[in-house]
């Protein structure tokens, strides 16, 4: 039943993130989904968790409740960006497509042959939800700083998939996963703030000198 | 065997002696009907002589190829001679395929009497080399496509057995309109190879508008000579394709038949005379188009021969 | 004879080598080479000789690689007799082309001399080549090298153009020749040439191929726009070599592949007569309108390889009739074939050493090079009369050997096959167009670039080249006269090639009828030989009668005119200009220049220029479409990230739905 | 063995960081991978150590991804070391944690974990090593810290990232697919296991994993439409690091495709795989065709020939290739390496990467010109390079499927990148040099900056013309497994 009401939030808050059109309430987004992502990874694991899936769930939300959004939040107080979002899509659609991309994973998890067994099928159409939303933030927003939350949703939710799936990786694969967002994400912001040192901006839009 | 060497000899022989009478036909047919009496019959014998007793001036840009010109343009003519059967009788040389030598043997003679006239560097002989190269390269498919049709019609690949089959039996065999056309298509050829009304105008002054005689302004004398007799052997040569069609009269005997070979192309230069003096030369942009016809007519007789 | 084969194919690599390892010695170097690289031509010889003469042929196998079949070579009459004239060519270009470079950098001649040799020894490996791998290697490295011959002057930047055509263009046609052995090789399960008897059921797909392929190569036209960009830009000894013998590999790879087939369809027949009078017309009309020398050429290669052609095409429908037109035909195609590599490099050779001498190309600048090169000029004239399929000369015979099969099938046949009268009859008529044509063009050649007066004072002295150049050139015009005389010789020799090409079972007919033709020909030959002998008597008495008596030199006559300069003699451009007037549908040549106005005119021009009419039309506005497109897709490129990653998914999207619905 | 081979470059890149003196930081730079491939070498030799049941393990298709990497790397340390030796900065100073230290450990990096890809035989270990070249790349590429290589970088990381991040979401969908039958469900996920039970995977999810790993590895690999990082970032990074990027990193990804092919082969599914993979080669094909066309950028077009090169290896892999695929990557590794390395000295000379301005090659630098020129001799197939062979094997792997309409494009989509390459490789390569530029020094003599692309040529002539025996026997084996043959 719990696993429902987390269902439940993880769609709230992936609206929320199509919808945001403030940095810091994207980040703040970004990091309400990893926790709950957390949390229900921690719910769908049936059966015992061991003590080395305790510490690498913590582990986990620590790194992407707490200090990936920290680091966010450095790099924009860093980089000293304008705190909106600048969408190439509006936010009233975002919000419709937002509400359409729900629709459209739910109905792929009806369509989906299921194994049997431990499978949560809102729970895969949260995850798939999460992934699309982070897919479009990256498609649709202009800040490259936007694009690196985007990418931190949709590992999110690729991450929660597996366990709705009831696929269970072995541990260091998925610490091994964890350490390459992480890392992903550093790098990212690293580079962010070399690009700000740049071009004294950090719009994507014009990132695009390169082209043919 | 030694009879057709002989009558075949015969024939070369006649070509040799009474080619440039043929010459004095027309004239003499162009002056009755334009009313004067004409040059004596044996004129161009005369002028032939007199060349060959003159020296000679060459133009100081000429080299050897000059030189060689009239030469070659004569034993290439002797040779097509050598190649045609004359009066019924077997020609000197035979073989299947004789009429592509004849055909090349005639396109050598060219080739070297127009480098001769591009040799001298003199406008007016580049412009006659031009329009003498350009009208044979249309006149020479004709003439071997004429002679494909009349090998059709006769199955046979060389000018003797061609000529020796064609007979009155051959225009009935519903192949008349094939031999109609290669006739008037060689009888094109025959007025433009042998630079004579409406494609050329041997009497011109105009050099402008001369072809033929504009290539040999600078020759003289000897080669002059020459180059006369050449263009006499092949008013014979060419004659006798057309005149073989004309009277496929054989009666066995080589000196009846060489009459009737004589007298047709005395008729052929009356006739040429007769056209000479009633029509006028066309203009040079026009000769293309009555060449082209001519190609046109001797692809005709593929229609009647391949059904 | 197998190591004969072998060690030709590595002389002439090893040749290549000394040029490049001997370019600090010029001296010991150009003669050291060109040595071997005659070696190597004596090797090839006596298998080829022998293949030809005793009709067998000789199989090689190398394995070279753990993974591909092994490299099969083969030598057969058809290959030895391709062969037959490179080594001919071959080391006579050699050593014309040590004399051809005095002013260049000895890095550049070295690479050259290199190149020639590959190309020479790859042309060699196209002809032994007997399965699919190793023939389209040799095929890419011949074509490669020729690349580097043809961009030898490359700071030209017209040079670096022929250089990029030349690449494109044999680089389209080999694509078709890949898709045609990958059909057969897949179709016959094997790489093997000797598997492919039949052509895998796919016969006419693989004959289309082939031709568009080998085509290309050949310089049909139509798929010609290389040769007259290739050909000025290369060397003259390398002109001389693509064209004399590395379109023939067109040719040669054409008829291997027709070969295989097991019976020759009448549209084949007609689809070559086609091709072959649509290059013999077109090409010579297209090099009559040429004012550079070499790019004439260029087009004469072109309506050459149409003879050829016709004489294939005729040979096509000989089949149908077991008489004796096909084995004719096919002799005479391959007796132009040899003949042609011949007058070719004879000509290529001396137009090189014109360009040598007076630095231009242009014939319309040049003339009265007869009096300053002589022994130039006279070769020039020999080759030229060949060209032209005069008699005695050696490009008469295969034109006399196509006339003549063509000419018996008009005839009334015993089976009525109204395809072959009708296509004997297309082929005299194409055939009679494109000699007349040439005759004229070549008339023009000669006559414009060697006669009359110079058209310009030239800053060098023009005189005859150095013997290294002027001997190859010699002997090549020895040969164009004695093959014309000897013409039944080579037509006996020819036989048994032709006989070996049909995939019927023409055998049966046999060499008979070739001997037949040989028998016709010898009559040529004497009746060319006999008035060869009255031409030198009448030349004797002229200048007998003539030697008592006033023999005056002086100016031409000018018809009245005493001003005449050597500007106002008729140019290479003004005898074509009837020409242009009649075929200007075709031609499309472009006059420029300013007329003189007024009653005082001024300086005034005049300028023609014949663009490639399939370049003009279908090439470049191809290419130009298609480079629009490449400027529409380019715009995808935006350089948005977020566009970017937008690819990525509609590409996930279109992935899921193949893959789910 | 494979552990020291593994450890050794993780333990420099670190060590080298941390390290102060620049010289000892180069030498290491060089030490390192010729050290790896001599283990590389040792390792093929003894042929020990070849294990495929765990997760880590060398089977004969890893020895020789291992082997060219190896190699690449070993060449390209040389062009390295005198890059860094070039662009050292006596101002900032080259001590611990500095830029250049990052770089030279970020290179090291870049071998253990590309070495880590190749080795993992496990699907998510290889996912997590993929994922960790693109983190130790990205700031190789955006060295030079101008703004365009700092937005390669960016859309490479970017890009890439999200990309291998859908390739995870595969992964997840292969392991779904074991758990439909009993017999599965214990599978351990690595490639050779999944191979083994192939036939007993639930099709639906194997099809699922297969997109979404084409479509993640593909956007590493370079795959059209994925590929559009790849122009920007070869062209905006250090040419000896555009020579490592496609010459061993675009194989680890082509190596996970072509692993989760084998799977897909063994199911059954190989026509549906086939396909897709076909289809996406194609589009690469044209896609860098297009693009090749009058492009004005030497280095943009050598990343796009190598999209060009992906797309042929994804079509020779969908037409069942063996052989010619294998044969294929090494020898483009090797050529693409080659050509990077002498756009390199060309930019260089010319500094200029526009191709309108860079013309005469050959009279500035003959040996460069040279090996301008043959590289793009092997790079479009001409013999006698290897990639004539390879090529030509691929198109004898479509005509036995007879699949002649992809034959037929494959040879359009060849004939139009030909074409488009060679018109500005001639203007390059030939000619007077540019008058104008007076900065642009003639260079005769071959320099040290030669030897690597030497090497490299060299190496890609010997492949054309003679294939060791027991590299033609590494080959045909992983030709083998390739297929998914014991």
């Amino acid at each position: 039943m719990t696993d429902h009401f987390f269902v439940a939030l993880l769609l709230l808050v992936n609206l929320r993130l199509f919808a945001s059109s403030r940095m810091g309430s994207l980040i703040r987004g970004a990091a309400a989904q990893s926790f709950l992502t957390v949390c229900l990874s921690a719910l769908l694991r049936d059966g015992g968790i061991t003590a080395e899936s305790w510490i690498f769930l913590i582990v986990s939300g620590l790194v992407k409740c707490l200090v990936l959004p920290l680091l966010m939040f450095r790099a924009l107080r860093t980089v000293g960006i304008r705190r909106d979002i600048e969408p190439f899509v509006g936010y009233r659609v975002s919000l419709f497509l937002g509400l359409g991309a729900a629709a459209f994973s739910f109905w792929g998890v009806v369509q989906l042959p299921l194994p049997g067994g431990g499978v949560n099928p809102t729970a895969i159409a949260a995850a798939l939800l999460s992934m699309i939303t982070g897919l479009f933030l990256i498609v649709a927003r202009r800040k490259a700083i936007s694009q690196a939350i985007g990418y931190l949703v949709m590992e999110n939710g690729i991450f929660g998939l597996a366990p709705s799936l009831a696929v269970h990786s072995p541990l260091i694969v998925e610490a091994g996963v964890l350490l390459d967002v992480f890392v992903g994400v550093f790098v990212m912001s690293v580079i962010i703030l070399h690009i700000r040192q740049e071009f004294k901006h950090i719009d994507i839009d014009r990132l695009s000198e390169l082209k043919d | 065997m030694t009879r057709d060497i002989f009558a075949s000899l015969g024939g070369i022989a006649f070509a040799l002696l009474l080619a440039p009478f043929l010459r004095s036909i027309i004239n003499r047919t162009k002056a009755r009907i334009s009313g004067r009496r004409g040059a004596p019959l044996l004129q161009p014998y005369f002028s032939l002589a007199r060349l060959l007793r003159k020296g000679a001036v060459y133009s100081s840009t000429t080299t050897w190829i000059f030189r060689a010109g009239p030469v070659a343009g004569l034993v290439t003519v002797f040779g097509a001679i050598c190649l045609l059967p004359f009066g019924g009788g077997p020609a000197l040389f035979r073989f299947e395929g004789d009429f592509l030598l004849l055909t090349y043997l005639l396109a050598v003679g060219r080739f070297f009497t127009i480098l001769a006239a591009l040799d001298t560097g003199s406008s007016f002989e580049g412009m006659g080399a031009n329009r003498e190269a350009f009208f044979s390269a249309l006149s020479e498919p004709t003439l071997l496509l004429g002679l494909a049709g009349l090998g059709a019609v006769t199955g046979s690949l060389s000018l003797t057995d061609i000529y020796g089959r064609i007979g009155a039996s051959v225009f009935l065999e519903a192949n008349m309109p094939a031999l109609i056309f290669i006739l008037a298509a060689f009888m094109i050829v025959f007025l433009s190879e042998n630079a004579r009304i409406p494609v050329d105008d041997p009497t011109t002054h105009l050099e402008l508008t001369m072809i033929h005689e504009a290539m040999i302004l600078d020759h003289c004398g000897i080669d002059l000579a020459f180059i006369e007799f050449a263009g006499a052997l092949k008013l014979w040569t060419l004659g006798l394709l057309i005149t073989g069609l004309i009277f496929p009269v054989r009666f066995g005997v080589f000196w009846l038949d060489s009459l009737v070979s004589l007298f047709s192309l005395a008729t052929l230069a009356v006739c040429i005379g007769i056209v000479e003096s009633s029509m006028a030369r066309l203009k040079m942009g026009r000769v293309p188009q009555l060449l082209s016809i001519a190609f046109v007519m001797s692809t005709l007789w593929i229609m009647w021969v391949v059904k | 004879m197998s190591f004969l084969i072998v060690g030709c194919l590595l002389l002439y690599v090893f040749a290549g080598v000394i040029f490049i390892l001997m370019r600090s010695y010029p001296q010991s170097g150009t003669m050291l080479a060109p040595l071997c690289s005659t070696l190597a031509a004596i090797f090839g010889l006596v298998p080829v000789l022998n293949v030809l003469l005793s009709r067998a042929s000789i199989n090689i196998s190398i394995s070279w690689s753990s993974f591909f079949a092994p490299i099969q070579m083969r030598l057969d009459p058809l290959s030895g007799w391709f062969a037959l004239a490179l080594f001919i060519v071959s080391p006579l270009l050699t050593w014309y082309g040590t004399g051809y470079f005095p002013h260049k950098r000895p890095f550049e001649v070295s690479i050259n001399g290199f190149f020639f040799q590959i190309l020479a020894g790859g042309i060699f490996f196209v002809l032994l080549a007997s399965d699919i791998f190793s023939f389209l290697l040799a095929w890419e490295i011949m074509s490669l090298a020729a690349f580097f011959l043809v961009i030898f002057e490359h700071e030209d930047r017209s040079v670096q153009r022929a250089g990029w055509f030349y690449l494109a263009a044999t680089h389209l046609g080999t694509a078709f020749l890949f898709a045609m052995f990958v059909l057969l090789g897949s179709r016959c399960g094997s790489l093997d040439f000797r598997d492919f008897v039949g052509l895998g059921g796919v016969a006419d797909v693989v004959f289309i191929l082939a031709l568009i392929g080998f085509g290309t190569k050949a310089g049909f036209f139509g798929l010609h726009v290389w040769l007259p960009e290739a050909h000025p830009a290369a060397p003259s000894h390398a002109s001389a070599l693509m064209s004399g013998l590395m379109i023939k590999t067109g040719v040669y790879g054409l008829l291997r592949i027709m070969t295989l087939a097991d019976s020759w369809p009448g549209w084949w027949g007609w689809t070559l007569i086609g091709v072959g009078a649509v290059s013999g017309v077109g090409g010579a009309l297209f090099a009559l309108v040429q004012h550079d020398l070499k790019r004439l050429m260029a087009y004469s290669s072109v309506e050459n390889i149409g003879i050829v052609c016709l004489g294939i095409g005729m040979g096509v429908f000989g089949t149908y009739s077991m008489g004796p037109a096909a084995q004719i035909a096919m002799a005479g195609a391959l007796l132009h074939v040899l003949n042609h590599a011949l007058f070719k490099s004879c000509l290529f050779l001396v137009a090189g050493a014109v360009t040598h001498a007076t630095g231009t190309r242009e014939i319309d600048l040049l003339g009265g090079l007869q009096k300053l090169m002589p022994r130039s000029g006279g070769v020039f004239l020999l080759a030229s009369a060949a060209v032209c399929g005069l008699p005695p000369l050696n490009g008469f015979v295969g034109e006399f050997l196509i006339y003549l099969s063509s000419y018996w099938s008009v005839l009334p046949q015993e089976l009525p096959f109204v395809d072959l009268r009708v296509g004997g009859f297309v082929v005299i008529a194409a055939l009679a167009l494109t000699g007349g044509l040439a005759a004229m063009c070549f008339m023009k050649a000669y006559g414009t670039t060697f006669l009359g007066l110079p058209r310009r004072q030239h800053a060098d002295p023009v005189v005859d080249p150095k013997p290294a150049m002027l001997f190859p050139m010699f002997i090549l015009g020895t040969l164009c006269v004695a093959f014309g005389l000897g013409g039944s010789f080579l037509i006996l020799l020819v036989a048994p090639v032709a006989s070996t090409l049909h995939p019927a079972a023409l055998i049966v007919a046999e060499t008979s009828l070739l001997r037949g033709a040989a028998l016709n020909y010898m009559h040529v030959s004497l009746a060319s030989f006999a008035l060869l002998v009255l031409f030198f008597a009448f030349h004797r008495l002229r200048n007998h009668l003539l030697k008592g008596r006033v023999v005056t030199s002086g100016p031409t006559w000018g018809c009245g005119y005493p001003l005449g300069t050597a500007r106002m003699q008729y140019t290479g451009s003004s005898f074509s200009q009837p020409l242009i007037a009649a075929f200007k549908l075709l031609l499309r040549t472009e006059l420029s220049g300013d007329w003189p106005e007024g009653y005082l005119p001024g300086r005034s021009s005049f300028a023609t220029h014949t663009p490639g009419v399939f370049i003009e039309f279908f090439y470049k506005p191809l290419f130009t479409f298609v480079g629009h497109m490449a400027l529409r897709v380019k715009r995808l490129q935006t350089g948005g990230t977020h566009v970017y990653v937008l690819y990525l998914l509609l590409a996930l999207i279109s992935v899921l739905c193949w893959s789910l619905l | 063995m494979l552990w020291i081979l593994l450890l050794t470059p993780f333990a420099a890149g670190l060590a080298s960081m941390a390290m102060k003196s620049g010289r000892a930081r180069r030498f290491l730079l060089v030490c390192v991978p010729c050290f790896h491939f001599v283990c590389s070498i040792l390792i093929l030799a003894s042929e020990s150590g070849l294990s495929t049941n765990r997760w880590l393990g060398a089977d004969e298709l890893s020895l020789l991804f291992l082997l060219s990497t190896s190699a690449i790397f070993t060449v390209s340390s040389f062009a390295l070391n005198l890059f860094l030796r070039e662009h050292e900065n006596p101002e900032k100073g080259a001590g611990r944690f500095s830029h250049e230290a990052f770089f030279a450990g970020c290179v090291l990096l870049l071998l253990g974990t590309t070495t880590l890809a190749i080795l993992s035989l496990h699907t998510g270990v290889f996912w997590m090593a993929l994922e960790a070249t693109t983190l130790a790349s990205a700031p190789l590429i955006s060295y030079q810290r101008s703004s365009r290589s700092l937005e390669a970088a960016w859309k490479y990381l970017l890009i890439c990232s999200v990309g291998i991040a859908i390739a995870l979401v595969g992964n997840t969908a292969l392991a779904v697919s074991t758990a439909f039958d009993a017999a599965t469900q214990s599978t351990p996920l690595t490639f050779h296991a999944l191979a083994e039970r192939a036939d007993l995977l639930h099709p639906v999810w194997l099809k699922i994993a297969f997109a979404f790993i084409l479509v993640g590895y593909g956007t590493k690999m370079g795959l059209a439409p994925m590929h559009t990082w790849l122009p920007d970032a070869y062209s905006e990074s250090p040419s000896p690091i555009s020579a490592l990027l496609s010459g061993t990193l675009v194989n680890c990804a082509f190596l996970g495709i072509l692993r989760t092919n084998t799977i897909m082969l063994q199911a059954g599914v190989g026509e549906y795989s086939g396909g897709l993979l076909l289809t996406f080669g194609l589009l690469s094909l044209f896609m860098s065709g297009w693009f090749i066309l009058q492009q004005g950028d030497f280095k943009r077009l050598l990343g796009y020939s190598s999209v060009e090169h992906m797309g042929i290896l994804a079509m020779a892999v969908g037409a069942g290739g063996g052989f010619g695929v294998l044969f294929h990557s090494l020898n483009h590794s090797l050529t693409k390496g080659l050509l990077f390395l002498v756009a390199g000295n060309i930019l260089s000379l010319y500094r200029t990467k526009s191709t309108k301005s860079v013309t005469g090659i050959l009279r500035v630098s003959p040996v460069t010109g040279l090996l301008w020129l043959a590289g793009f001799c092997a790079i479009s197939g001409l013999p006698p390079f290897g990639i004539f062979v390879s090529k030509f094997s691929i198109m004898l792997a479509i005509g036995s499927q007879a699949r002649w309409g992809i034959l037929g494009l494959f040879l359009l989509a060849l004939g139009i990148i030909f074409v488009g390459m060679w018109r500005i490789v001639i203007h390059m390569t030939f000619g007077a040099p540019p008058e104008s530029h007076s900065f642009v020094e003639t260079r005769i003599r071959p320099g040290i900056q030669d030897i690597a692309p030497i090497i490299l040529c060299s190496l890609a002539l010997l492949l054309g013309l003679w294939l060791p025996p027991p590299l033609a026997r590494l080959i045909e084996r992983a030709a083998v497994i390739m297929i998914g043959g014991a």
